[in-house]
């Protein structure tokens, strides 16, 4: 049981890996990527949690209270903002493709097909 | 655009099924391999890092703030924010392209398929009650930004919060507010300004204090608004910078859909 | 573990998977959105309110909105 | 922590590199009318501010005996070796690195000058932007600050490669490159993660620190797989290299060079860094191992490279096979793992980068003059070129195929000497085998372009039909800008004089040695005194090297003659061998299918392989 959350991220991983390598819609592939992404949140702060530490923040608590890693905390703060700029950024990119061909069936795009 | 069927795939070309069972026997050795890798951590809630460990005891101390999460983002590994704030500076910049490309696009032809991608109607009720949230929305990202070293939040979540009153003025359906609320010029300034404002802060440490992103203002009493050094000011400009740049991001995507509207409202008027 | 972390655990594999799954776009963007929220609400349960707000501002409602555009401007 | 405000130290302004670039790209974007009517020249001022910067930080890293530590935020480790904020520490190798960055950036800008309204603000401020996370990426002694600047430099790389937004070949090439290198990024987190979830800390130092203590076990074979595999994603070895050709063929001309010099070499070199100060220590008892699975890696990734490289027509995407490959030859010298293979490394990736990048502009120099890169469209439409760029560019190719004495050569020839030591006597072969079929290629491309040698129509094993192009600047096509001539020139002539520059090789080999010492590094960091290190044996290149190296142009010049009919090949192959190659082959580019599925299903697969022969192999 205690090594649910690391079964979690994996899983979460992998079957968004899936997702994107069986898209037929770029903007769901994005949205899989996205998932990928989120495993990396889990993961992180299943790491840095202990069981009856608080919240590392000392407003309403004693600064001796045993609390949580904060650093893991700050990590998963930073990837949520690079995977949210990535998938906007994406999702512009998709955008505009679909407004040159039409279409966001990754099996039609082929200007790149060698 | 027709949908003609291009050959899926050429000769030689992986399969969709090929490539399916390519990715299984990868993912399945992944994710064995992660697991393995992870069955080698401590027991889930049995380790407390020494980094995090130090710093909850040495950070409301050493950096007057309350929130030591905070204190790690936009001081001792504020370093870390500064590439975050300039992931996201160079994915708005590509979304400014696109923005001046669609202003382009509108001088020349019109889009055939508008009431097509018309959202919806929306009724006055729904339009009064976004609108009336819009004023607690700027508060509440006000508040949440200027407590960012007190209480959970910061100038990222109430960056995205601001940004999110502009999606209401737009629920609301009100396009000419919208295009008050949100002169380009200024959110793109409003934008480089908080970036560059990061940076600023930062060599104001080298000049002042003698490293790069080092405090250099009086840190004040912990649990104080006005406290923590420079760390409420770096929290001010990612809040800046965060608003401006999701404030470009929706509108990128809002605008055309906005004069289509528009467009037919004034068609059934 | 405590029975929240567990219940929130699970769901997020659920949520994720189902995520994946939602093969029309809007749909997707729809569970995506309470994908997000029960991040959001495993990250409480992580003792993480920083990074629960942040998710649940970007993950359950910015993501989710672009997602929505950008859909509405593609349809065809 | 100096008590004098700014009295410091040249390190404390290292941050500077990076942040500087970033401020002067906040500028930019801002609708000020100064900065709309001077673009160019503030750029120019913030590159040059950087060029500047780094050859600082270089004599200073070269004349120390340890790396050189510059803490951000001005933060002091604490009792027990804890560090609490992030740290640039880099010797000269990273510095070096950095100045290259610079340098490329600013003959990007050359590149781009006198054509403002072809390329706007916007442009010279993502590449500033790239700028900033290229230095820092190189400089950064932090494991999740390397993810942070991976991520900076691959998401202003994507929003170059995509800058095009007219073009959908431009939006897709950005789009393989993104779900690629994302799905690398967070692997490298994954690794992170598993190292934070062990030690406790991110510093490199003080992971290694942590770790060298314990035998190794699933947790840091894992660990380092996940991490090498995702810089492995950035440096495109196979089987992760897919995105890199799409990306590079559709890249404006600028971010190319680039893109081309030094992004990929970052890949190899961050691979470098993280073995030497973070897993050194517990992985040392299973080198052998390590070794014989990366050099597996390098030596298919240099000899793919190089038979695609062959086959192209896109100018753009052949030169974007001739990095693959010679990418992968610099892995080989990383996998070698001993400081003089790593010397060998620096010399070769710098040489190779600045000669890459000059090619790059000739290319650009082609296709603003005659209309197109793919080699039969343009087919002797170079005579009309000034007879400069020919010489240019077979100077350049020649460069490249390690023309002793010029800068790759000895680079080449170091790795070559290590890998004799560990007993890879073979990787010679290697290195033959790639750089004949990439200088073939090259020089092959470069008669047919600029002398119109050899037949017109291409190989029939082409399918693609050339799509429309359009010219990068819009300026009358009847001349080459000056500027683009003076980049190329002085990027050619920099990637060949390298060789020469005083005590090169012995420079390389110090800062590989100070590179390599995981002892002085983590002294450095910690603030104790830096051990002494015993005095580096010079490396001997002997005659047998240059005989080779002759050998390998020879052969080169030789493959391109035949295959251009210029020399008739003294006997016919068979048809059935012949159609059997040309069968493999086409299935070898189709698997390059440009679908974002097929790469991303490769590169679970190289991961897997990747951890599992490490596995197997420690």
């Amino acid at each position: 049981m205690s090594f649910l959350p690391y079964v979690v991220a994996v899983w979460v991983c992998v079957i968004g890996l899936y997702g994107i390598v069986t898209s037929r819609h770029l903007i769901h592939a994005i949205i899989c990527l996205s998932v990928v992404q989120s495993s990396t949140y889990v993961l992180l702060l299943a790491i840095g949690y202990r069981k009856g530490y608080a919240a590392p923040i000392f407003i309403d608590i004693p600064r001796s209270t045993k609390a949580v890693d904060p650093v893991v905390q700050a990590l998963t703060l930073t990837d949520v903002v690079v995977g949210g700029a990535v998938t906007a950024l994406l999702l512009a990119i998709a955008v505009q493709l679909d407004k040159h061909l039409g279409t966001l069936d990754p099996d039609e795009l082929d200007p790149l097909r060698d | 655009m027709a949908r003609q069927a291009p050959p899926r795939r050429r000769p030689g070309e992986l399969s969709f099924a090929g490539r399916r069972r390519l990715f299984v026997v990868g993912a399945v050795g992944l994710a064995g391999l992660l697991l393995w890798g992870l069955a080698g951590l401590p027991d889930f809630s049995t380790f407390t890092p020494v980094y995090g460990q130090v710093l909850n005891r040495v950070a409301v101390e050493e950096r007057s703030t309350t929130d030591v999460v905070t204190a790690v983002n936009f001081d001792y590994r504020g370093f870390d924010t500064l590439g975050e704030e300039f992931i996201l500076f160079a994915a708005v910049l590509v979304l400014g392209l696109l923005l001046r490309a669609l202003a382009e696009e509108r001088r020349g032809k019109i889009d055939d398929d508008a009431p097509r991608r018309h959202p919806g109607k929306t009724s006055d009720a729904v339009r009064l009650t976004t609108v009336a949230l819009v004023g607690p929305t700027v508060l509440l990202a006000i508040y949440i930004t200027a407590h960012g070293h007190l209480t959970p939040g910061g100038g990222f979540q109430g960056g995205v919060i601001a940004a999110t009153a502009l999606l209401l003025v737009y629920l609301g359906g009100d396009y000419a507010a919208m295009r008050r609320v949100r002169p380009l010029t200024l959110v793109t300034t409003a934008k480089a300004a908080g970036a560059g404002g990061f940076v600023l802060i930062g060599l104001g440490g080298l000049i002042f204090a003698g490293a790069f992103l080092q405090n250099f203002l009086p840190l004040g009493q912990p649990g104080h608004l006005v406290a923590a050094g420079t760390i409420p000011l770096l929290s001010l400009a990612v809040g800046l910078e965060v608003a401006g740049g999701f404030v470009l991001l929706l509108s990128e995507l809002l605008d055309q859909l906005l004069v289509l509207r528009r467009r037919r409202e004034r068609r059934s008027q | 573990m405590i029975a929240v972390q567990v219940v929130a655990l699970l769901l997020v594999a659920l949520g994720a998977t189902a995520t994946v799954m939602a093969r029309d776009p809007v749909r997707q963007a729809v569970v995506a959105s309470l994908y997000g929220l029960t991040l959001g609400v495993l990250f409480f349960a992580f003792q993480a309110p920083d990074v629960a707000l942040s998710n649940i501002v970007i993950g359950a409602v910015a993501l989710p909105a672009m997602i929505m555009l950008a859909i509405a401007k593609t349809r065809n | 922590m100096s008590s004098i405000p700014f009295a410091t130290d040249l390190a404390d302004l290292a941050p500077v590199a990076v942040a500087g670039p970033f401020l002067v790209a906040a500028i930019l974007v801002t609708a000020l009318p100064f900065t709309r009517r001077h673009v160019e020249l503030i750029a120019a001022l913030a590159t040059s501010l950087v060029v500047a910067l780094c050859v600082a930080l270089l004599l200073k890293a070269l004349h120390e005996t340890g790396p050189v530590v510059s803490r951000l935020g001005g933060w002091q480790p604490r009792p027990g070796g804890v560090v609490v904020g992030i740290n640039f520490t880099f010797d000269s190798l990273g510095a070096a690195l950095a100045l290259l960055a610079a340098v490329l950036v600013a003959a990007a800008q050359a590149f781009t000058l006198r054509f403002a309204a072809a390329v706007g603000a916007t442009f010279h401020a993502l590449l500033l932007v790239f700028l900033g996370g290229l230095v820092g990426f190189a400089l950064t002694g932090d494991l999740f600050n390397m993810f942070v600047f991976f991520e900076l430099m691959s998401v202003s790389a994507y929003a170059l490669t995509a800058y095009r937004i007219e073009r959908a070949d431009s939006l897709q090439g950005a789009l393989t490159f993104a779900f690629t290198n994302s799905v690398g990024a967070i692997m490298i987190l994954f690794g992170i993660a598993l190292l934070y979830g062990r030690t406790g800390a991110l510093n490199l130092a003080a992971v290694g620190q942590a770790l060298a203590g314990r035998e190794s076990d699933g947790l840091v074979v894992v660990a380092f797989a996940m991490i090498t595999g995702g810089f492995l994603v950035k440096a495109a070895i196979v089987p992760f290299h897919f995105w890199l050709a799409d990306a590079y063929a559709v890249a404006p001309t600028p971010a190319g060079i680039v893109f081309t010099g030094v992004m990929s070499d970052l890949g190899i070199y961050a691979v470098a860094r993280i073995y030497q100060t973070v897993f050194q220590a517990p992985l040392a008892p299973h080198a052998g191992g390590v070794r014989a699975v990366l050099i597996g890696f390098a030596v298919a990734t240099a000899l793919l490279g190089a038979v695609m490289a062959l086959g192209q027509d896109h100018l753009k995407r052949l030169l974007a096979f001739v990095t693959i490959s010679q990418i992968g030859l610099g892995l080989i010298g990383v996998g070698l793992l001993t400081p003089d293979a790593t010397a060998g490394v620096a010399l070769l990736i710098s040489a190779d980068g600045l000669l890459r990048a000059g090619l790059f502009v000739c290319l650009g120099a082609v296709l603003h003059r005659c209309g197109s890169v793919y080699q039969s469209r343009v087919h002797g439409a170079g005579k009309a070129m000034q007879r400069v760029w020919p010489v240019l560019f077979t100077a350049g190719t020649l460069g490249l195929a390690a023309l002793p004495p010029f800068g790759a050569f000895w680079g080449k020839a170091l790795i070559e000497g290590a890998a004799a030591d560990q007993g890879y006597g073979w990787i010679p072969a290697v290195f033959f085998v790639a750089t004949v079929l990439t200088a073939a290629a090259l020089l092959r491309a470069g008669a047919r372009v600029f002398l119109g040698w050899g037949a017109q129509s291409t190989s029939s094993s082409d399918p693609r039909e050339p799509k429309a192009e359009e010219r990068e600047l819009e300026e009358s096509r009847r001349r080459v800008p000056q500027a683009m001539l003076a980049s190329a020139a002085a990027l050619i002539l920099a990637g060949l004089a390298l060789g020469a520059l005083p005590r090169v090789i012995d420079r390389a080999q110090q800062g590989a040695h100070v590179f390599a010492d995981r002892e002085a590094y983590a002294a450095a960091v910690l603030g104790r005194p830096i051990p002494t290190r015993p005095p580096v044996a010079a490396a001997h290149i002997g005659a047998f090297e240059v005989v080779l190296a002759l050998v390998t142009v020879l052969a080169a010049v030789a493959l391109a003659a035949m295959l251009l009919g210029r020399v008739r090949i003294p006997f016919t192959p068979p048809a059935g061998l012949r159609r059997a190659a040309e069968r493999g082959f086409l299935r070898l580019r189709r698997l390059h299918s440009g679908q974002i599925g097929d790469y991303v299903a490769w590169a679970t697969l190289g991961f897997a392989v990747l951890g599992g022969t490490l596995a197997l192999a420690t």
